[in-house]
């Protein structure tokens, strides 16, 4: 079966109440199909941020898409805090998650490996866990005295979405040193990725190149986007473009300038 | 640790008496503070927007390199020229996890006087009144790693609370919890307090120049102990300036240039106001592990 | 500080009482360490098979070092059962904590999170879980009826001991897809690595490479040990040596050819 | 699946009757039989040194593409060409635990009749009278992976006893016990069994040809149920036979090349001894997950 697709099949394989993991911002964000998933409008997603959030997840607040998240933090870098995400928080419009990034590995890799929890160090006496009524505390059972120890779920997002430098034709994918990509991956029931390039040669064909793929077993589409993390950048490829992601932190302190900004967007993605 | 006391400088600003430098800058001050305070550790993690820790773990292991002391490592989150990870962003945790990590850096909206972080938010949770981005690391990394470096520019009442409202990360943990590391001291633009685990408090051991603990008093929102040998918080020596202009901010303009440029410009016009009181974003409590 | 040492420093490295980490025979055996290692002659090694042993467990099996060993299994592949490790059984010499792949890696993974235990599916009702007295069976707290699943201790060996491809002089080891070696140390306190070259590029210089590579962080020495698997193969070098496996398989039978064949094979490695 | 039959080979040795081919010899049966066991997969796993369940696997994926059917994946454990994992050898158990692998096989050294499996050793434990190499991966595969087969050539009453003597795997679990998978079918060298895991016992549903059922009773040390269809097991068919023969021969030479070529040479002497009934080493009850 040829995983090639375009960047709208991805959008529209996206459902309404769909947990949806995302990378944070330095590790290959998809941000080509934030606009076309906007307009599909899947209602009620579930956000699970790898294990941040910055400018994409920000567009499908902003867009009211989201109904929970869970995340260690959502802020758009040097360009400051998220204006779409602060705005929900503080209207209560979305269901906060508030993790620690440790915890949503320990969540991913417990999915990974097919187990129902991970324990984890740290944690207790923070309002992190507190306000975490779906992780538990345990006495651990190792220990000969009291030792308190904070259970993570599994985390087992419905689709994982991702942009890489490349990919090959049957599907394999190339990530390099970004293995949370992987684990998000594994933990995840469909994945789909947008990439820079696809090269002709299977990329397991080369045994230095096989050590950074997420093979094809994993993946279910697979779409071109050259440039399609801008404004994020992508390693090894090019860098952020901070002054986009600064004009979209002004454009979208109220609610109607990002609208507008969305709408301009939406108008030069049209016309290009 | 409960009797800890600032580390001075190996040297004095005598004995780099031959080479002619410019008084310290008072961010020089706070780069060549860290360094003491990291004096002996063998790995260090800095967050991809911490341009000063950097500086200072730059500093600390040219000294070191100097010295003939052993080698220090240094991983900057996000740098590809100081990234010796491989296995995504978890690794720095797993790092940390497995103790390999000896010190680290967080910033905090708030932070109050039993060494609570807040990077969370304002108010009432969850609907915030200031939203900041989130706990990111803190609530693993301030447990697992020994020397944790709580350093925030901006010292007001706004920032060192007396209750923080959300606790991303606690300053200490009673008895029994599994706990390897924890606060070590908290450095501001006005001094350098050390951290009692014991007692849960700070405790003052310096004010830089021209601080008066009146000042600090007012600008504290939490009680803190006072050292007896409260003092000047030590100028860098000749040797620490000349490496800090020298190798140092060559190495540091690779991974953060824009911060090195402003760095030189500070240099070139020296006595401009005090770079330190610049208010701070109140969205961006960094240096926050941006990992 | 220069990583790289000899064959005979990362023997003596090994003292007795340690908690030794081995990779499967597929994966990368510092096969070269083991003689030097028979010689120094730690006592009361408890090895960890990451997740099997083969020649190199036997041999140190044979040579009276070992104490307890944790593995899925020990074998000698096409060349059948291990002879020094089934005799050792039979005459209860050595304390066997037989395990299943996933649970030693579970434990590794544990280790590397720096988290007490794993949960694990799978297991219950069988004779390895009765015969683990260091495991434990909990009621899955996150279930709403009753679900009792294993939990595995963290296994945090002192010592792991590898052979890869390559390493740089920064102490860089290249891996490749062999990941279950980068659980294995950085679950292990400390690491050695017995490679077939040493290249004067960093490995972290190339991304592409990078992915591959297991930092210099955790790895205390590095020596250069050319065909340092055989027996056995390692993946993009070199095939395994059948007939010599088969050739130890019958030597070792009995325990007087075990020590025949550790004499000319000492005898061998002292001229060559 | 209590009612699972063996499915029959979807084509007739009459559709291939175009190609002239020579009969089938007991190895292409076992093949054959293995693939039609596995119809309706998508990922099959086979351990390293298990190269009848692989050429199954080749010959179905080999017809699935012939048909236009959805892809069958194949991943051979320790192969190069078949390898679709790039994360170390845990990748497989991972991949079973999140439900990717839809069979996989296992030997044993025993096999009793409610499907437990021992790959241990005989007599007590830990000093077994004979010991075999472990557990390898069986104590959670054969909970996780929906079509487990168990595939043992030797039919005997040394491996097919009453209660093994050690579980590395148990045939089936209580209620409330987390379980996706477990044993499909039983294949040995006389016959097929399916699983009945609501009884959690075998039920014979085909003998080789030659095999009868008094034959198969005095060889197997547990009680079986008996198919009221219970027939000869369906041969090969003509265009089976042709792809097992052709394409799947050459693919295979590539991962187990002696295998192959003891396959050829047993095709060109037609009608030597059964060698389906060499004895099978003690100590290596393969095909066990090599993992």
């Amino acid at each position: 079966m040829n995983p090639i697709v375009s960047i709208d099949d991805i959008a529209r394989a996206i459902p309404s109440g769909c947990r949806l993991a995302l990378p944070a911002d330095y590790a290959g964000v998809a941000m080509a199909v934030t606009l076309p998933l906007i307009r599909c409008a899947p209602r009620d997603l579930c956000l699970v941020c790898v294990p941040t959030g910055g400018m994409q997840v920000d567009m499908l607040i902003g867009a009211g898409l989201v109904r929970t998240i869970e995340t260690s933090a959502v802020s758009l870098g040097e360009a400051g805090g998220a204006p779409c995400f602060n705005r929900a928080v503080s209207l209560g419009a979305i269901e906060l998650l508030d993790s620690t990034c440790p915890a949503v590995h320990a969540g991913l890799t417990a999915a990974q490996k097919g187990a129902p929890f991970a324990s984890m160090r740290g944690l207790i006496g923070t309002d992190v866990l507190k306000h975490r009524a779906d992780w538990r505390v345990i006495d651990n059972p190792f220990a000969e005295s009291p030792d308190p120890v904070v259970l993570v779920p599994a985390i087992r997002p419905d689709i994982a979405l991702l942009h890489a430098p490349m990919a090959d034709r049957e599907g394999n994918v190339w990530i390099g040193r970004r293995r949370e990509l992987a684990t998000m991956v594994y933990a995840s029931r469909r994945a789909f990725a947008t990439v820079e390039r696809i090269v002709e040669r299977s990329l397991l064909s080369d045994e230095t190149v096989a050590a950074g793929v997420l093979p094809a077993l994993y993946v279910e589409g697979i779409a071109l986007a050259p440039r399609g993390a801008l404004p994020y950048g992508l390693w090894g490829e090019y860098g952020t473009d901070t002054a986009e992601l600064i004009r979209y932190a002004r454009a979208a302190r109220t609610g109607q300038g990002f609208r507008a900004y969305l709408e301009t967007a939406a108008a030069e993605c049209a016309t290009s | 640790m409960s009797t800890a006391r600032l580390p001075e400088g190996a040297d004095t600003a005598a004995e780099g008496a031959g080479t002619p430098v410019s008084a310290a800058a008072p961010r020089e001050l706070l780069i060549v503070t860290i360094a003491r305070l990291l004096k002996g550790v063998r790995h260090v993690a800095v967050g991809a927007s911490s341009p000063i820790p950097a500086a200072a773990a730059m500093l600390l292991r040219a000294r070191s390199e100097a010295e003939g002391a052993p080698p220090v490592r240094l991983s900057i989150l996000g740098s590809v020229q100081h990234n010796f990870f491989t296995n995504g962003s978890g690794e720095l945790f797993d790092c940390a996890g497995q103790g390999r990590i000896d010190a680290f850096f967080l910033g905090g909206g708030q932070i109050d006087g039993h060494g609570n972080v807040n990077l969370v938010g304002t108010g009432s949770y969850p609907e915030s009144s200031v939203r900041w981005p989130g706990s990111f690391g803190s609530a693993y990394l301030y447990f697992v790693v020994p020397r944790v470096i709580l350093f925030r520019e901006e010292h007001s009442r706004r920032v060192l609370v007396d209750r923080v409202d959300f606790v991303s990360a606690p300053g200490s943990s009673a008895k029994g919890i599994y706990r390897t590391g924890g606060p070590h001291a908290l450095l501001t633009s006005m001094g350098v307090f050390m951290f009692d685990p014991q007692r849960a408090c700070f405790r003052l051991v310096s004010m830089h120049p021209g601080r008066s603990l009146a000042d600090l008093r007012a600008a504290t929102g939490f009680d803190f102990d006072v050292d007896p040998a409260l003092g000047e918080t030590p100028p860098p020596s000749a040797s620490e300036l000349a490496l800090l202009r020298g190798c140092v901010l060559t190495e540091l303009a690779q991974t953060y240039p824009d911060f090195a440029a402003r760095f030189h410009t500070d240099l070139a016009r020296k006595g401009a106001a005090d770079p330190l009181d610049r208010p701070t974003r109140s969205t961006d409590p960094l240096p926050a592990p941006r990992t």
